[in-house]
Formats: structure tokens, C-alpha cells, sequence
């Protein structure tokens, strides 16, 4: 059967080169670099050497960029670093209704501890507006934290903008560009950010690193206590072959980044107009312009999301609904409600996330696919054009209950 | 994640359709939960002789209205009502946790259909009306529920049909 | 030139098959685990399966096994997240004065948010007395966390009887078993502890990727964030090719140990036994018979431990002074210092730490290079027996500054 | 770690050994730092005419210890006066940060040594000794730095020598 990977928004495969650069690191200069001989010598200066080849993608210097273990870990270190590096322990962020969770379950942690946050509304779009965070700033604001690109409808927020209103006022602005960096162009100075997440897993590096830059001057403290490693910040034996994987994939990143995006735009156009055409009410969410050029976030009217893709992975084609990390819930995406999309729309909602692996003919195969499976469910679904949903009148007994 | 039972009812589910002139319908869920099944039930002979479904779901919700068809085909309407969420899911083979309460409404959505339909019959037949104001028998999705003034305990689904 | 790797203790080379693992799945089964598609539910099985592995080495059921960044993150999971789950925020820990710094700075992080902590001492063995930790235990005592094998001189600590007096109270036990557990027989259940850290990277596995093990029932609170990975206790993208190469290495080390325990205690015995015969002055460290058996920790009188190292890996043997995270600093080892071991004698120190690849050859190697090394040091060393010391007299102008 | 004339000052040391005649002799460090030097110098005609060297210790203290010996053969009392721990790293071109403090006091030894050759050149001369009780010349190690009356700083050294 052939197999169409469209889920590279939830991770993707490690490229080959990657995965050679990795095995090696596991395998011969496989030191530590705590270790003062020669193996631990050779693994140091492959780390620092990692850590300019990652500062680089985003515009960095090298003291500014942290190794974590991934994407969530660089959003808990940032925002619990500088709660906790603030002055008393207590204080007020600001965030926005469609962080990922890595961000937002952290703020609600810090809320349960003292801190008090806003979570600001976007629009239908998914767009922050830079205005009501300036407004939302406090005297006692310790921090910032809105993403770069979001994960779930690939909606790029206008960070430079929060940035610039925040700096005025004195705030440290994070920006959680684990979506982002790698897959556009990313530069902490042109975003004038203090601090900034990334993951390697997102841009064909393997699971399990990540990264935070921190600009010079921020205060933030550990969160994970032990050894000196990461010049204080980050405990933990380095993941030498993590990291120097990480680093050949931000550098093919970088190096290919401008054709990577001609052509995951070039497929995800294809399968939008495909889609609008073989198919009646779809929606595309998020913003029409301003979004990640490999995203594709549909809302298929009248049938439910899961029961798509599992007919879709029935025939080889990996597709998402929501983001992957809440897949296993049953709560409609936190994105699309914030956006004020209708429940019954958001529960058809379809993320379909292009790579460089994937081809013209898997965007076809997918139109060929994808139409007679909504067909199908749209045949089988109570609900349809002009057919008016039942509505309260048929409650169900198990309302009560909550769902799971 | 799903027992191979499930998804071979997934894939090719029993008894889709509707029936034009049921004796009976009932509907569960709603589109904040994620799942929403209405049941067609033809009685003959306090048998049900014919059953139809539409379901707006996950493949558990879509897999159990299925099974709940074909477990219940032919059987007497008191042996109907005994069928349970629980009967179902074990008939296949059971259901990952997560979605034994959401999207396990199958049997729920049978029994509707049977209030529905022993309403009418008890209508059509001697005792009063003025507890059913509101509602036409035979009209999809609406029917026995009303008369359990239960409603959405609280859940702001009215803006969202 | 020879090249001789004797700093297992700091970190070990990735088997060969356990590399291949990660390759796979890096390449192949790259999935998300939360994503629901065919490329997400082989991921999940697989770490699933690899939960089972790890698990068996230590004799817990799979899902008492909660994988982590490495042991750093599982120490401060096993030990923040205890204290974040206890009643008030406040309370008494419990822990010696040998743990690894991962415990120790934890330990010292809490210390300063409200929380007591007891740092017990321990004999010139380097071993703590069970009697003075139940003694040690209050009313409040949240937490009692005591390594199993030291990683510098390679004692090995009575956990079950700790454990057992603890249990008495009600108190619950964490062992940092990451020097122990892979290289000796570890079972949660003989020893009768409720939680304990494990590290992929000493035992042949990939560095980045470690566990917890939490006994069903212990109250523990995550402390990184996100979405519902780990069963809630830790967020971020499992690190599916690190997990499932530490479940490899895992499994070649159960299958394995009997043989490579014999293995590395005859290099350790037989290099142990030629230096003191050829060279005067050596000391053990640690204790005589309950010690790791890849663990030869002594120290040189007269001469100081980097000196000596740096003369060996220029003769392409690598072993360490004190533990490998901290041989970065110029503190004496806080583990000899507590052992009672004067610092003119600690300062002599030498770890080195035997592995399945080394063979006789490689220690007739060391004890051809490191006599004469220690020789030449001496001949360059105003220490030496009958020589007394200058003692304070001698004092330095820079004593006060500290040491950098 | 280090640079590559560390390396080579720590491989093959210049002028390591006592002088048993010497003029001077000065002592820096301790254990508990980590390093100890030693320095035994010659002095002829108001120059260092030898001088030698033994040290305990890391790397940098063995390579700053050679590379002070041979920048100093030679030069006059007061020009070796001038030469400093941080002359030392730089001939050495640099050393690690956190080896600065500790390990670089090779200079500190040599100025010991000279302030032990400058106060017994004093006492063979003139002055009285009231000052130097307990202490006698040309006793390793012993000497000059009694008289500043500068001692631990509250470390706890005497216990581990
Ligand atoms: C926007 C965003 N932030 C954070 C994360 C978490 O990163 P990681 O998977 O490396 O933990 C993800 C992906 O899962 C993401 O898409
Ligand atoms: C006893 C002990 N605990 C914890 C650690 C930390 O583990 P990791 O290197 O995986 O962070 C180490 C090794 O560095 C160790 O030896």
C-alpha cells in the first residue's frame, strides 16, 4: 500500500545525513564532554560547534543558545525560569489563548503557585493583536510568552510587533518557535525577542532536543538542578549525538530552506485547490496569508475528524486532527474554539502538515482518496446542508457525565 | 488503539441508512462532545424488525451504532432495553478507555428510539396528551426525550447548531 | 596510538545494535506516539514495548516506568515532584552527603523554597548508616533519597535497609541508581524503594534518555508541563529512538550482566593488583567488597589527579579524578571530603572505570604508562614521603580569592 | 583544555628540581587548593642566575611553573620583580578561565623566593632578627612569608597537612 506521510507538524522523519551525524556520536566520539581527556575533548568542542551551528539559524550567538531534552522542556525553562528568577517569587504573564500546551499548562502551574496570567484572545484567524498585549501589561509583568507560528493552523503571530511594545514598557518577550525555526525564516533580533524554543523533531532532526536561546542579560534560573553543564542553566549530561544531530539539521535547514518552502507551499496550494474543488463546504482555518507555507488546517462540514483520518489511514495517508499532542483527548482543539469556530465545525477539523519527502503524486493520491471518504461519512452523518442539526431537545442521558 | 472488531465495523458498518416511516427514533450527543447518533427502529410483533442508524462521530461512535444495530436485530423490545453501552462495547471486543463514556452512546440512543416508539404507541393509543406539547411523533430526533425534562445540563450548545 | 577507554563511570560507548535501534527509529518508525495514524501507533507500541523492558530490568511493572530527559531529570522529577506534592509546599528531606550533584543541588534548590534537608555523613567507606537515617526521620519528613552505587568511588549503599526503616514511618524512598542499575542486579522490590533513577548512557545506551520509576500510589507532581505524555507525570515528545535504545541497551544488559560483571571485576582486580605492586603510596577508596565491580577508585599519594590524567591521555588512556561532571571545577570531590580523606590525599585521585570492551591488554597497557607517569610526577613534586609538608607558613597571597 | 604551549610546558618541563645552595626560596598553595610551588633561585651579580622549580598540581600549575623558570633565567632581581601570574598565562598564550586564579601563581612563588633572597641578603648584612623567630634561613619553604604575617584566611588546612 502506498504510504503518504502529511503529519509533519507532529514530527518529522530524521534525515538520513541527520541520523548518520547521530550514530556516530553515540558510536565514536562518544565521550563526555564534562571529561577532561581526549574523548570528552573531542565531544566539547562538537557540542560548541553544534551550539554556532544552531545559534546561526536563528541569528544567535552561541552563548545564547541552551540544549534542552525538546520543545516543551525550552517552553517550562523559559517561562518557569524567569517566573522563578523574579524578584519574589509572584507576578503577572501574558499569553494567548492558542499557545501549546507546553506553554499554557506551564502558566496554569505558576497560577496555581501565586502568578497571574492573562491569556489573550485572538481572531477569527487565530491573530494576536499587539495592542491588547501592550494594554495587558502590568507593572508587575514578568514575561511575555506568545508563539511565533502556531501548530494547529500554522497561523504566524506578529511577534516583532508584541516585541517592539513590550521592550518600551520593559518586558522580556519568549516566543515558542518550535514550529517556526527551521521552516521559515527565524532571526531573534529582527523578532527583537529575549527568548525562544525550538525542536529539532519539527525539522528532520531526531526526538528528545531542543533548545532555548536566551539573549544576553535575561534574568532566568535553572529549573533542572545538578552539574554545571549548559553554563549553569540546564543540568544534565549533554545529548552529544542529539544535539550534534540537531545542529545538521538546523545547517540543511538553512542551507535548503528557501526551496523546502517553495515546495511544501507548492503541494499544500495544490491540495487546497484540489480539495475546495472536489469537495463542497471545506474551510480553510487560520489566517489566508500569514501562515506556515507547509500547513494546511481544513474544517470538513457535517462529518467528524477522527473518522476521517482513520479512513484515510486505512489507505496509507497520516493526517491529523488538532494537534498530536492532544489527540488522545477528546476535547475539541483549545486553537479553534479561541478562534470562535463552531464546535460542530472544529470537530471536523483536518490538519494536513507537508515535507520535503512528499511529492506531487502524493497530494493527488490524497485528492483521490480524500473525497470519497467524506463522501462516505458525509452519507452516514446525521448532519448536512439544510438539514437542521436535532438540537437540545435530543439530550442525552450521558451529558452529565463529561466525556473521558 | 481500536480492537480489529471495531475497526471492521468502522470500516463496514451495519445498517446505515434511515427509515423513512420508523415507529420509532431516538438521538444522542451533540456536536460538543463529538458524536451524535440517531437510531431508525421498526417494531413488528414487539420485535425489532428493522433498525437504521446515522452517526456523526469517531470510529468508536461509528463502530458501536453499528454493533448496537446488529445485536438487536430481531430481538423483543423488552430484550432491547437490557442492551447496555457496556453489551456493546464488549461485543467488540472492547474500547480504549478514553472513549467508553463519549462515544459509547449507542444502546442509549436504541433505548431512545423505544421510548419513542412506546410513546407513540401509548398515544396512539388511550391516555392523555398534555404532557407532549411540542412535539410530532415521527419527527427525527425529537420525542420521548422532552418528556424526561432532561436537557444539556449547562453546556452552551444552543449556539453551536 | 593505543587508545584506552577506562571512564565507564562517566559515560559508555553506544553498543553497536543499540545504535542500529536508534537508526530505525529515527528513519523508519518515525512516528509521534499521540498521533493516532498507522506512523504514530507503531511508535507507541514500541515505546510501549521499551516501558516493558526497562521495567524488567529492575523488576517493576511497565507502568511504573516514566522516561526521562536522563538520571539528572529523573533525580529532579523523583525528587521536586515529591516535594511539589507534599501537603503545604514545606517539609524534610533526607539525603547524604555522596549523592551526585543532580541530588545534591536539588536538594539545595528546595532548600531554599522552604524546605529542610538533612545531608547525612557518611564512614570512611564512603557508606551510610541506615540507623542514623531513621534517626534522622521527622515528622514532616516528606522525602528520603540515598544512592544506590556512588559513581566516584563506587560504594554501594544499604537501600534495603534504609528502605525498610522508612518504611516503617511512612516515608517514602528514592535511590539514584544510575551507576547501579544496568551494571549490577537491581530489584525495586528487594530493595523496597518507592521511586528511582535510571540513565540510558552508562550502560551502553545513548546519552539524553533516562526513567523514573514511581511505585504506583507514591504522590509525585509533574514538573515539566505540556500535554499528557508519560501519563501526565512528564510533558514533551517521547524521545522514541533514545527510549527505545535504552530499552536495547537495557536488555543486553540483563542478558549480559552475569558475564560482563566477572568481566570487568577481573580487568578491575587485575589492574588494582599491579599498581599497588608497582607503585608505593596508593590507596583505595570506597569500600573493600561492596562496590561497583567496573569501580577502581584510588588515590596516588604526592601527586595531583589532573597532572596524572592529563600525562595518561596524552598516552591515549582515558580515566577521570573525582566524578566527570565536576572535574570542570577545581573543588576536591565532595564525596572523598566527606569520606574524611584528607585533602593533600584527595587531590591524588583517580577514577578509572572498567567496561565490556576492555581487555587485559588494555590494563597491561595502563600499568606499563602509569608508574612511570606517577614517577615522573613525583620527581616534580615537593610532596613526598618523610618530606613534611610546608603547612601554613607557606601561605599564598591569592589564599583569600578563593579558587576561581 | 589547554593551549597547545601549555601542553608543551607541562610535557616537557623546564628547570623542575631543588637547588640545595639556593639564595631564596619561596613556597605558594596548599592541598586544598590543589597546587603547591616551589621556586629556588641563584642570584649572582644581582641576577637570576638559576633557578628551579617543584610544584604539585594540574597542568597549568606544572606549565606556569616551567614557563616562569625560563622567563626569568637571567634577568635582574628587579625586572623579575615585574614579571606577573597574568605575564605568565599570556607567555603561555591563556589559560582556561577557571584555571586563572588558582593554578597561575607561579609568579607568586618566584616573588617569594626573591623576597627570601632580599630578607636574608638583610639579615647577613645589618639589621636585627627579633622579627624571624622560628624561622631559619635557606629551610625550604619556611621564610619570607612568615613575615607578612598573612596566614590561612580561615581555611581549614593545618588538619590535612
Ligand atoms: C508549537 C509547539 N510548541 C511546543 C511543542 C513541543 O515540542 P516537543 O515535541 O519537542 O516537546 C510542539 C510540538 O509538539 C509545538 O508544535
Ligand atoms: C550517580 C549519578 N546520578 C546521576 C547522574 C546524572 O545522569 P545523567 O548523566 O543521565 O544526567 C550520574 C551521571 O552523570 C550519576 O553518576
Amino acid at each position: 500500500m502506498r504510504r503518504v506521510y502529511l503529519d509533519h507538524a507532529a514530527t518529522t522523519p530524521v534525515h538520513p545525513q541527520v541520523a548518520k551525524v547521530a550514530v556516530q556520536y553515540m558510536t565514536e566520539t562518544f565521550g563526555n564532554p564534562s571529561s577532561i581527556h581526549c574523548f570528552g575533548r573531542e565531544a566539547r568542542q562538537a557540542v560548541e560547534g553544534a551550539r554556532a551551528t544552531v545559534a546561526s539559524l536563528i541569528g544567535a550567538q552561541p552563548e545564547e543558545i541552551y540544549f534542552t531534552s525538546g520543545g516543551t522542556e525550552a517552553d517550562n525553562l523559559a517561562i518557569q525560569g524567569v517566573a522563578l528568577a523574579a524578584a519574589d517569587g509572584r507576578g503577572h504573564i501574558i499569553t494567548s489563548q492558542v499557545e501549546h500546551h507546553a506553554v499554557l499548562h506551564t502558566c496554569e502551574f505558576l497560577e496555581k503557585r501565586g502568578f497571574d496570567v492573562t491569556y489573550l484572545p485572538v481572531d477569527g484567524h487565530g491573530m494576536v493583536d499587539p495592542d491588547q498585549v501592550a494594554r495587558a501589561i502590568r507593572k508587575d509583568t514578568v514575561l511575555i510568552t506568545v508563539m511565533l507560528a502556531n501548530n494547529e493552523v500554522g497561523t504566524i503571530q506578529p511577534i516583532a510587533d508584541i516585541a517592539r511594545l513590550a521592550r518600551e514598557k520593559g518586558v522580556p518577550v519568549h516566543t515558542d518557535a518550535v514550529q517556526a525555526a527551521g521552516n521559515i525564516p527565524v532571526d531573534v533580533n529582527r523578532l527583537g525577542v529575549d527568548l525562544m524554543s525550538l525542536s529539532s523533531h519539527k525539522i528532520y532532526g531526531p526526538k528528545g532536543t531542543g533548545a532555548l536561546y536566551v539573549r544576553r542579560g535575561t534574568r532566568i534560573s535553572p529549573t533542572v538542578h545538578g552539574g554545571a553543564h549548559e553554563r549553569g542553566l540546564r543540568a544534565g549530561t549533554e545529548n552529544v549525538p542529539g544535539i550534534l544531530a540537531m545542529a545538521k539539521a538546523s545547517e540543511l535547514a538553512q542551507a535548503e530552506m528557501p526551496q523546502r518552502m517553495a515546495h511544501v507551499a507548492r503541494l499544500r496550494d495544490r491540495f487546497l485547490k484540489g480539495l475546495m474543488e472536489k469537495v463542497p463546504d471545506v474551510r480553510l482555518n487560520g489566517h489566508p496569508t500569514a501562515r506556515l507555507p507547509n500547513n494546511a488546517s481544513v474544517s470538513v462540514l457535517y462529518v467528524e475528524g477522527e473518522s476521517v483520518l482513520l479512513n484515510l489511514d486505512l489507505q496509507g495517508i497520516a493526517a491529523s486532527s488538532g494537534s498530536a499532542c492532544t489527540s488522545g483527548r477528546l476535547e475539541p482543539s483549545h486553537v479553534l474554539v479561541a478562534m470562535g469556530i463552531p464546535h460542530d465545525i472544529s470537530q471536523g477539523s483536518l490538519r494536513f502538515s507537508f515535507g520535503r519527502g512528499n511529492t506531487e503524486e502524493d497530494v493527488d493520491y490524497v485528492l483521490e482518496v480524500l473525497p470519497s471518504v467524506i463522501a462516505r461519512l458525509r452519507a452516514m452523518s446525521p448532519l448536512g446542508p439544510g438539514k437542521k442539526q436535532a438540537g437540545p431537545a435530543g439530550g442525552r442521558a450521558g451529558a452529565a457525565r463529561g466525556r473521558g | 488503539m481500536y480492537s480489529e472488531k471495531v475497526m471492521e465495523h468502522f470500516t463496514n458498518p451495519r445498517n446505515v441508512g434511515e427509515i423513512p416511516d420508523a415507529d420509532g427514533v431516538g438521538q444522542v450527543g451533540n456536536p460538543v462532545c463529538g458524536d451524535i447518533m440517531r437510531m431508525y427502529i421498526k417494531v413488528r410483533r414487539g420485535r425489532i424488525a428493522d433498525i437504521k442508524f446515522k452517526t456523526f462521530g469517531c470510529g468508536a461512535a461509528i463502530a458501536t451504532s453499528s454493533m448496537v444495530t446488529e445485536l438487536v436485530k430481531g430481538k423483543s423490545v423488552a430484550e432491547a432495553l437490557e442492551i447496555s453501552n457496556r453489551t456493546v462495547a464488549e461485543a467488540l471486543g472492547g474500547l480504549p478507555p478514553h472513549k467508553m463514556h463519549c462515544s459509547n452512546l449507542a444502546a442509549d440512543a436504541l433505548h431512545r428510539a423505544i421510548q419513542d416508539y412506546l410513546g407513540k404507541k401509548k398515544a396512539s393509543g388511550a391516555e392523555g396528551r398534555g404532557a407532549r406539547v411540542g412535539t410530532r411523533a415521527g419527527r427525527p430526533g425529537r420525542g420521548g426525550a422532552a418528556k424526561q425534562g432532561r436537557r444539556w445540563s449547562g453546556r452552551r450548545t444552543g449556539a453551536q447548531t
